[in-house]
């Protein structure tokens, strides 16, 4: 008999993950707006705008690092090139504020201020339609799909693996943001878009928008993770996760890794996409920097830092490494990158599955001093194997059982 | 004024100088410009003084008069004359480009008279550019007396060039002819000059009257395009080798930490940066203790720079990468960090601003080429230094047993461990090496571009993008890769702009890939693939 | 200098013969046949043709002028010295390695040659490798599930879910491979043999027309030799099988034709024991 | 020569190696049987030291070596084969076999009784170890454990993969190689007639544990096939 | 409270970190300097400095915060055009009030910024204009030399413009661009090479920014262009940027600010020396070489202001201190008194064009006799005309 898809998708994730999204939901989607709507700013529990922007950039973070988890820790592609596609997503609805500025700009023209100054006369023509609101939704989305879709049909189709896929797409995203630095390729060079005045007509730094702009942003955190742990603990996901460890094996029964890589890839990029069009008008600009390789490995980073392959760890990686890089800049504004390379050494050093490992192998441990006998403590390590968190396997055994597993980059090494 | 100069150029050449003429150096502009022509065709040795004087900035005015502005006090300019008046109650006399031009051009002339024949093949040169026709005579005088024969060709293309506005045609047609073994573009114009016409339609005329000194110089200019065209693509060319081994030196040390070892180093260019940073104290030390070898100051760089990024090197691998071997991934966050670190480190200790490295005196300037195309020492220099870490490296990877065990290491680290390959050495040695080739890269880059905490992160995406491009863990590949791309981005740029060529190189290498996705040199092989 | 030649000389007569041959097969109205994969037509009781198969590295020709054909149902051992090309055929049957010359067909109608690796497998050609391969992260019942016959594309893999009879057909193979015990555990932690039985199950999963079986028995006990000669005779009519093994006891017990390889082309073919007793195959392989 | 006491090793939490005590004399091989999965490559790692003993210990030559690096080990004279062959694959077959002459002073040179057993890795020389076929891999790892003259000589499943001629060829060089009674060899087999033909002493262990031991010509009235059976 | 709060918003890690650290070393000192004076309306000034890395969007968080967190009186930040535009609409929107310290495109005006850093024809023209002239070697061809970005693309097109209404032709402007951070300037000095070569007498034009000055003035000093045949005047080239260039090789190449640290007068020695000294007290590294440029200049110039402007209003209220601004005066280190337009928030700036010396200072060759206003609406832009202040 078959499953419901409904009750699959429920049963995707574990009951722990469904409160933890639950109290999540209720907190960005009523404690938040309560908070910086209803309450005084004297109130103790009010909070700030500069929060809420923050908190917002923040989730948009998780993201993108949400998307590169699933390609990166699941499908075991790592792209240096996610920036890109974040980054088209902000400029297609940046794209769509920029119209929406109307007359309002510093030269009172139709046109965005930008083409003013180029003596532009008349919108180029891929900024038809960007004043629908559609049309610019339809674009955040296909842009960055069709572009990933595109780049990743020729690699996959070459065969193109591992670390030299990884170059490739930073040379990408790195040319990309040559040509966006250019003014002549219409999305106002350096300077990028800001300014923004509204959206659908409604006051962009009023506070109903900011909130509404945050708890949309909430919501496709959630969706995210809903569909990604659907989406690894489906047939899909093994398929992919078996790419990642053999995927010439994968092809001998019958699979064409092809499609799989680039099923995720095109929807791994989308993710970003949507991403970046709720980051713009948050943080109030878009600019080609978004596209530096350097941004591009940071998501990497996050990741990383967070547990790669595991979704909460993307999500954990992201808040923690920025959060930290906001709070430090702030209170350590000449130090803090000392304090954020230590935090990456020490998480490699000590947390080798990063902070999700930890808590895994806290969890696992204590599982194991619950029962005290020895025979208990074998049978806790053994979960934790099976588990799929090998924390407590000797290290050269736990290398042994990745070996074949092991990142693009390494298999670029060996090969 | 022409005349009036003229008739000074007919002055003995030793005869003392005239107040008048002196005086127009503390005048306004003009004056001081016309002084200083005149100091040159007037020459002598007090010509010469003068003019050392205003270059150096100790020529000054006191209420009109002119006062050389020595230590020990003013002396009038002409009469040499000590005055009362202090240092400071002179106005000192600013030189600007277009004086110091003047200067230059009227100080050749007076090294025309030098007993040495290198300085008067200098001065010869400068002429050859910048004389006016007032100095036609004092040319023409040279040239009779030069016996020097590397000294007359030059002069006679100095002549030749201001003897094109000559009214005799016969010396036109000598002076077009002489042209044509120039290398010059200025001189080209020159004689594009004569073949176009003056007014309109019918009534035009040619502005050289004679054809035959018109097919002498249509002649002439072809042969000057020819040598100049074919310097240019020499020079492109060099220029492309130039920047190629500008990206193999950045990213040799990569080729052995990531190629080889399988370290994600994104701290590679922090290495950079200590090797660079190691060049500069060495630079320092020299200019305090052994200013007289300051040139020789590159030659002690090269142990410093190595040891000190290879000593960097050492601390890295033992306190962070020696816990990370077969889990890549992870050194690239923790590498990550380690750049993030380097880089605040050397903000805080050596400041957030670039460092000055000077080109020792041999490595500045260069050789000319036809046409203006100047191939520059120290690019010549950096070209020699790359092949020289090239071979080195080649050797210590296939020539000896550690390059053997580096490989063996990286390729099975337990069965390396089973062999008897004491696995933690190797590493930590190969590692050094390394990063110490890594400083060495530096090195070189400080002689080319800025040193600064972030110069690093400049080239640590052409250093990947070299290694992977090759293929990862083929030195040859790295080679190939970097003089591929230093030459393809060099000839794109000529043709489209450095953007667009910037562009453009990204997109080869994306298509690249597609064509060979492991690189140039894929290793090919039934491990390859599974 | 003469030797490359040669070689030079040959290469162009094969290039020219494949041409012909090319030639011959875009004419597929003039026989009537269809040269795409589709349907395996076993209409002439053949089910791999192999013919005239070179394959060559760096002008080491690790098979030489290959020409084989294996019958629907047959259980056939290949043996052969180390280096013989016994693994390159198999790569070439998969897909794995593309011939220099040759041509290979799955039944009548489907050319090998020209199909990617996942078509072939969905043609219908399974193999275990020499080296057993598996999904190391994945544990014994997730490698199994993989493996299974099933609509292997995108949109399907997206929204499947395991049948109950299909669960139940999991569980029979991990009893039959003795792995129910270990079938939580990531396969990456399973010993040798243990891996080498979690592969032929993966391949029992994908219920292939053809198996193609590299060293199957290599580091089992004779005990688990024998059952596993068992189960492929047990096989073989339903499939067909293909057995590479150095193990005498083990094709003897498999009772099919044997076939010696040897540099690369078919040395000898028969029953064991004529192929035994052939000197130049004990010269090259059994020794004395 | 070797001399193995009471060995315990975990994996994670499931006890592999309970207690296993065994000596391997010199002049003499040694066969450990067992089916699959019961610790024989488990029990060669830790041995060799790429995984670390829990508890117990092991001496080699009277020096304890129970903590020692693995090239320390190597050192000290034990060479070994691997379970799966594991050479590098990216080395020539000629790199390979110096490989396993690097505890040897540098320039050292292959012994040509390698190639007298093995005449194929002299032909393929130049090529890369990966590219080698399955058996001609095997034969290349076990030249290059035997490329330094060890005293005592691990061999896990060493026939596997290996065409019946030179399998003959290798049981008659491990007997040669005990005969010169310079030289322990400790073989794991499943290839049970092999195993019998070379056993000087047999060992057979089911669970982590010896269950069997004995002299190898009493391997048949001892019943060990039927051990080795379910 | 009894301090009031100065924002400071400059980037210290990240690419820009090489200029704008300076910039926060100098707002701390003049800070200093005026808390040592008794303060502002009897109150110290209390700076709250953070860095924003570099990173666009965290310019604006960080305006942000010291907006509405902090709740600064006046931040002093930025330095690149992108880290303004980013800033800006939270200035707007929180009424804050940012001094902008750098020499820029203009094309800009906000009510809630004072520009203290020149417009293109208080840089820009006059250089040019110079080069034109017979003292300045008399250029009729041009290289607009720039990197690849909105700052020198609108510089570029201001000077086109300009030298089109002089009689320039356009056969006689080469106009090039480099990506960010392009450390390899052959192809380009080749081209200039032959540009020059070509014809009339040339001049380059340069508005690369950032780390591509040492590679390109070292590949100018070895491919032997001398100053006296081809000069090069650039806008973003200053003291600071070349302690990292070895200048023998580029005696003459010229710059033009506001203010050169060469300048003689006392309120520059005070400065400087002030400076110094901040810098050896506070341990900056290679203190004893610290060196004042022209953004520095407008740093403390903008400080003082804005305690003048806030000592008029009688408080620290953003609107007021805006009136107050108006006509604010200052004896600057330039040697010259600045006035705060009322209309336009920038100031009237001398322009002073200066040739490298080989101590890496400069030597001013010209200068404008009163300072000019600035032209933040450039008339040679299309659009512009009739555009004058807020
Ligand atoms: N990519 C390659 N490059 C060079 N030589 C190769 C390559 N692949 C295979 N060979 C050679 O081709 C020959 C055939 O190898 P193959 O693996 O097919 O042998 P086999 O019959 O399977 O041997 P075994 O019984 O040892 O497994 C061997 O000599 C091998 O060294
Ligand atoms: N890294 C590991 N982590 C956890 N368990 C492991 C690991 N490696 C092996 N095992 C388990 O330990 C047991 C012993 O494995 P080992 O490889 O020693 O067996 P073996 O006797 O050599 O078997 P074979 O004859 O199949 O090679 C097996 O059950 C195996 O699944
Ligand atoms: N405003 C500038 N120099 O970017
Ligand atoms: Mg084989
Ligand atoms: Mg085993």
């Amino acid at each position: 008999m078959r499953t419901p898809f409904t009750l699959r998708l429920f049963q995707s994730m574990p009951r722990g993950g469904w409160i933890a999204l639950a109290i999540f939901a209720a907190v960005a989607w009523i404690g938040v707006p309560v908070a910086h709507l209803a309450l005084p700013e004297s109130h103790p529990l009010h909070v700030f705008a500069y929060t809420v922007s923050l908190l917002g950039k923040i989730l948009c973070y998780m993201v993108v690092a949400v998307a590169m988890d699933l390609i990166w820790g699941y499908a075991g592609i790592l792209s240096l090139g996610h920036g890109l596609f974040f980054a088209l997503g902000g400029y297609a609805f940046g794209m769509y504020l920029m119209r929406q500025i109307g007359r309002d700009g510093s030269y009172g023209a139709e046109l965005p201020d930008f083409m003013v100054f180029l003596d532009w006369k008349e919108l180029p023509w891929y900024w038809a339609g960007s004043d629908s609101l559609l049309w610019a939704l339809f674009l955040v989305v296909a842009l960055p799909g069709l572009v990933a879709f595109v780049f990743g049909w020729f690699a996959f189709r070459s065969r193109i693996k591992g670390v030299y896929f990884s170059i490739i797409t930073q040379a990408l995203t790195y040319a990309a943001m040559l040509l966006f630095f250019r003014n002549e390729t219409g999305f106002g060079g350096n300077n990028g878009f800001t300014d923004f005045k509204r959206i659908l007509g409604y006051d962009i730094t009023s506070p109903g928008m900011r909130v509404t702009l945050f708890a949309l942003s909430a919501a496709l955190l959630i969706a995210c993770l809903v569909l990604g742990r659907y989406l690894v603990t489906s047939r899909f996901g093994r398929v992919l996760a078996a790419i990642r460890d053999a995927e010439s094996r994968v092809m001998f029964i019958g699979y064409n890794p092809l499609h799989y890589k680039l099923f995720m890839w095109t929807l791994s990029a989308m993710l970003c996409g949507l991403a970046g069009a709720l980051y713009v008008p948050q943080v109030g600009i878009i600019n080609p920097s978004e596209m530096s390789p350097a941004n591009s490995i940071e998501i990497a980073v996050w990741v990383a830092v967070g547990g790669r392959g595991t979704l909460v760890g993307a999500v954990l990686g992201a808040g923690i490494v920025n959060l930290a890089k906001s709070v430090f800049t702030v209170y350590l504004p000449e130090y803090w990158p000392f304090v954020l390379g230590f935090l990456f050494i020490v998480v490699t050093l000590y947390l080798p599955d990063g902070v999700v490992g930890l808590w895994r192998k806290l969890r696992a441990r204590r599982a194991a001093a619950a029962l005290d006998d020895a025979s208990a403590a074998a049978g806790a390590g053994l979960s934790a194997a099976i588990g799929g968190a090998p924390a407590e396997v000797p290290a050269t055994e736990r290398q042994a059982a990745r070996s074949t597993a092991d990142t693009p980059i390494a298999k670029g090494a060996n090969a | 004024m022409l005349c009036v100069l003229m008739a000074l150029a007919a002055l003995p050449a030793r005869a003392a100088l005239d107040p008048a003429l002196v005086q127009g150096l503390g005048g306004d502009f003009n004056a001081r410009v016309a002084a200083i022509d005149a100091l040159g065709v007037a020459g002598g040795d007090e010509a010469a003084a003068l003019l050392d004087a205003l270059e150096g900035g100790r020529l000054g005015t006191v209420d009109g008069r002119l006062v050389v502005i020595a230590p020990d006090g003013l002396r009038d300019a002409t009469s040499g004359e000590a005055l009362a008046a202090d240092a400071g109650a002179a106005t000192r006399i600013t030189v600007n480009n277009r004086l110091r031009r003047a200067i230059g051009t009227a100080r050749a002339a007076l090294a025309l008279s030098s007993a040495q024949p290198a300085q008067r093949l200098a001065a010869a040169d400068t002429l050859r550019e910048n004389a006016s026709p007032a100095l036609l005579p004092v040319l023409a005088r040279a040239l009779a007396a030069e016996q020097d024969d590397a000294v007359r060709a030059v002069l006679r293309y100095a002549t030749a060039k201001l003897e094109l506005a000559s009214p005799d045609p016969a010396l036109r047609l000598k002076a077009a002819q002489a042209l044509g073994g120039s290398s010059d573009a200025a001189v080209k114009n020159l004689l594009a000059a004569l073949l176009e016409k003056r007014g309109d339609g019918a009534a035009a005329t040619w502005v050289e009257a004679d054809a035959e000194v018109r097919a002498a110089a249509a002649a002439s200019m072809r042969a000057i395009d020819r040598r100049i065209g074919l310097a240019q693509t020499a020079g492109t060319l060099f220029s492309g080798l130039s920047l190629g081994s500008i990206l193999l030196l950045a990213a040799l040390g990569l080729a052995i930490t990531y190629g080889v070892m399988g370290v994600i180093n994104m701290a590679h260019g922090e290495l950079l940066m200590v090797g660079a940073y190691a060049t500069f104290l060495v630079q320092g030390a020299f200019r305090s203790h052994l200013p007289e070898y300051l040139d020789l100051y590159v030659l002690a760089a090269i142990p410093a720079a190595f040891l000190a990024a290879a000593l960097v090197g050492i601390a890295m691998e033992r306190l962070v990468l020696r816990h990370l071997y077969g889990r890549p991934l992870e050194s690239l966050l923790a590498t990550w960090g380690l750049s993030l670190v380097l880089i605040q480190a050397a903000r805080v200790l050596f400041g957030p601003q670039n460092l000055e490295l000077a080109n020792p005196s041999w490595m500045s300037g260069g050789v000319e080429l036809a046409g203006g195309v100047v191939l520059p020492y120290n690019r010549i220099v950096i070209l020699g230094f790359a092949a020289f870490v090239l071979v080195l490296i080649w050797l210590m990877m296939q020539k000896t047993r550690l390059g053997m065990f580096v490989r063996a290491v990286t390729q099975n680290r337990p069965m390396a461990g089973c062999v008897g390959v004491p696995t933690a050495r190797v590493d930590t040695l190969a590692f050094a090496i390394g990063s110490g080739v890594a400083g060495l890269g530096g090195l070189a880059l400080s002689q080319i571009a800025n040193v600064g905490p972030a110069m690093g992160t400049g080239y640590i995406v052409d250093a990947f993008m070299v290694v992977v491009l090759g293929g990862v863990g083929q030195l040859a590949g790295a080679v190939w890769a970097a003089l591929g791309l230093g030459i393809v981005a060099k000839f794109l740029e000529g043709w489209a702009g450095a953007v667009v060529a910037k562009i453009l190189v990204l997109v080869f290498i994306i298509a690249f890939i597609q064509k060979r996705p492991q690189g140039i040199f894929a290793l090919k092989g039934r491990f390859a693939d599974s | 200098m003469i030797p490359t030649l040669e070689i030079e000389r040959e290469r162009a007569h094969l290039d020219a013969e494949r041409e012909n041959q090319r030639e011959h097969w875009d004419g597929s109205a003039a026989d009537g046949r269809v040269y795409r994969p589709g349907e395996l037509d076993l209409s002439h009781k053949v089910i791999l043709y192999l013919d005239d198969i070179t394959v060559s590295f760096d002008g080491f020709r690790a098979l030489n002028k290959l020409s084989l054909t294996i019958d629907a149902g047959e259980l056939r051992c290949i043996i052969g010295p180390n280096g013989a090309g016994k693994t390159t055929m198999m790569d070439v049957i998969t897909g794995k390695t593309r011939p220099d010359s040759g041509t290979a067909f799955f039944g009548q109608t489907i050319d090998l040659t020209r199909l990617t690796e996942p078509e072939i497998a969905h043609a219908g050609i399974g193999r275990k490798f020499q080296k057993p391969t598996i999904f190391e992260h994945h544990s014994a019942f997730e490698n199994l599930e993989l493996a299974m016959k099933a609509d292997k594309r995108v949109r399907r893999t997206l929204f499947a879910s395991l049948l109950d009879d299909e669960r139940d057909r999991v569980a029979e193979v991990l009893r039959q491979i003795r792995l129910d015990q270990a079938a939580d555990r990531p396969a990456g932690l399973l010993s040798h043999g243990q891996k080498q039985w979690l592969e032929i199950g993966m391949l029992l999963m994908q219920e292939p027309r053809l198996l193609l079986l590299d060293e199957p028995v290599a580091g089992m006990t004779d005990d688990e030799t024998e059952r596993t000669a068992e189960l492929f005779t047990s096989l073989a009519g339903k499939h067909s099988l293909v057995v590479v093994e150095h193990d005498m006891a083990f094709v003897e017990a498999l009772g099919g034709k044997v076939t010696v390889l040897c540099e690369g082309s078919v040395l000898a073919e028969g029953d064991l024991a004529t192929v035994q007793a052939d000197p130049r195959v004990i010269e090259v392989y059994l020794g004395r | 020569m070797l001399k193995v006491d009471t060995l315990n090793q975990y994996y994670g939490g499931s006890h592999i190696l309970r207690g296993l005590s065994f000596d391997v004399p010199v002049g003499q091989v040694t066969t450990l049987l067992g089916r699959n999965g019961v610790g024989k490559t488990t029990l060669l790692k830790t041995l060799m030291g790429l995984v670390p003993a829990a508890s117990g210990s092991i001496s080699f030559d009277g020096r304890d070596i129970t903590r020692a690096p693995s090239y320390k080990r190597v050192a000290a004279g034990i060479g070994f084969v691997p379970q799966g062959r594991e050479i590098f694959p990216r080395l020539t077959v000629e790199e390979n076999l110096l490989m396993g002459l690097a505890t040897r002073p540098r320039g050292s040179a292959i012994p040509p009784r390698i190639f007298d057993m093995f005449p194929v890795l002299k032909q393929m020389m130049a090529r890369r170890g990966g590219d080698l076929s399955g058996g001609q891999q095997q034969q290349l790892a076990i030249g290059r454990a035997l490329a330094f003259g060890p005293k005592l000589l691990i061999l896990d499943e060493p026939t596997e993969g290996i065409q019946p001629s030179i399998i003959k060829d290798i049981e008659r060089a491990i007997r040669s190689l005990a005969e010169t009674g310079e030289m322990a060899i400790l073989l794991v087999e499943q290839y049970y007639d092999f195993a019998r033909a070379l056993a000087d002493q047999y060992l057979v262990m089911e669970r982590g544990e010896i269950v069997m031991r004995g002299a190898g010509a009493d391997m048949d009235r001892d019943g060990v096939r039927e051990a080795l059976a379910v | 409270a009894d301090t009031i709060k100065i924002g400071i918003l400059h980037s210290l890690s990240g690419t820009m970190a090489i200029s704008e650290t300076a910039l926060k070393n100098v707002a701390l000192m003049t800070i200093e300097e005026i808390n040592a004076g008794g303060g502002v309306l009897g109150k110290k000034l209390e700076p709250v400095v953070v860095d924003p890395a570099s990173n666009w969007p965290l310019f604006a968080e960080r305006a942000r915060q010291l907006l509405a967190q902090d709740k600064v009186a006046a931040v002093f930040g930025c330095w690149t055009s992108v880290s303004r535009k980013s800033v800006l609409p939270v200035f707007k929107e929180l009424n804050g009030l940012l001094f902008y310290p750098v020499q820029y495109e203009g094309e800009e005006l906000e009510k809630n910024v004072f520009y203290t850093g020149a417009a293109p024809n208080q840089q820009a023209i006059p250089a040019v204009e110079y080069l034109m002239s017979e003292e300045g070697g008399g250029a009729k061809r041009f290289v607009l030399l720039g990197t690849d970005y909105v700052y020198p693309r609108t510089t570029n097109k201001i000077l086109r413009a300009f030298l089109k209404s002089k009689g320039v032709s356009d056969a006689d402007i080469l106009e090039d661009y480099t990506p960010f951070g392009h450390a390899d300037y052959q192809t380009i000095i080749a081209r200039i090479k032959h540009f020059a070569a070509e014809g009339k007498k040339t001049a380059v034009v340069s508005t690369i920014n950032g780390d591509s000055n040492v590679p390109f003035y070292k590949e100018l000093g070895n491919a032997g262009l001398k100053a006296t045949d081809v000069p090069v005047v650039a806008f973003s080239v200053g003291e600071e940027e070349l302690r990292g260039v070895d200048t023998k090789p580029l005696l003459g190449h010229l710059a033009a600010w506001n203010y050169f640290m060469s300048v003689d007068n006392p309120q520059n020695k005070a400065f400087i020396d002030k400076y110094r000294a901040w810098a050896k007290k506070n341990a900056v590294p290679n203190a004893d070489t610290v060196v004042t440029n022209d953004p520095m200049e407008a740093t403390y110039v903008g400080l003082h202001m804005w305690k003048q402007a806030v000592e008029k209003a009688g408080s620290t209220d953003v609107d007021k201190v805006i009136a107050a601004m108006g006509g604010q005066t200052f004896k600057a280190p330039s040697g010259f008194t600045l006035t705060m337009d009322a209309t336009n928030h920038h100031l009237h700036k001398p322009v002073l064009i200066g040739e490298v010396r080989a101590d890496g200072q400069f030597d001013v060759v010209w200068q404008t006799q009163q300072p000019i206003r600035a032209q933040p609406w450039s008339p040679f832009i299309e659009g512009n005309e009739g555009k004058q202040g807020l």
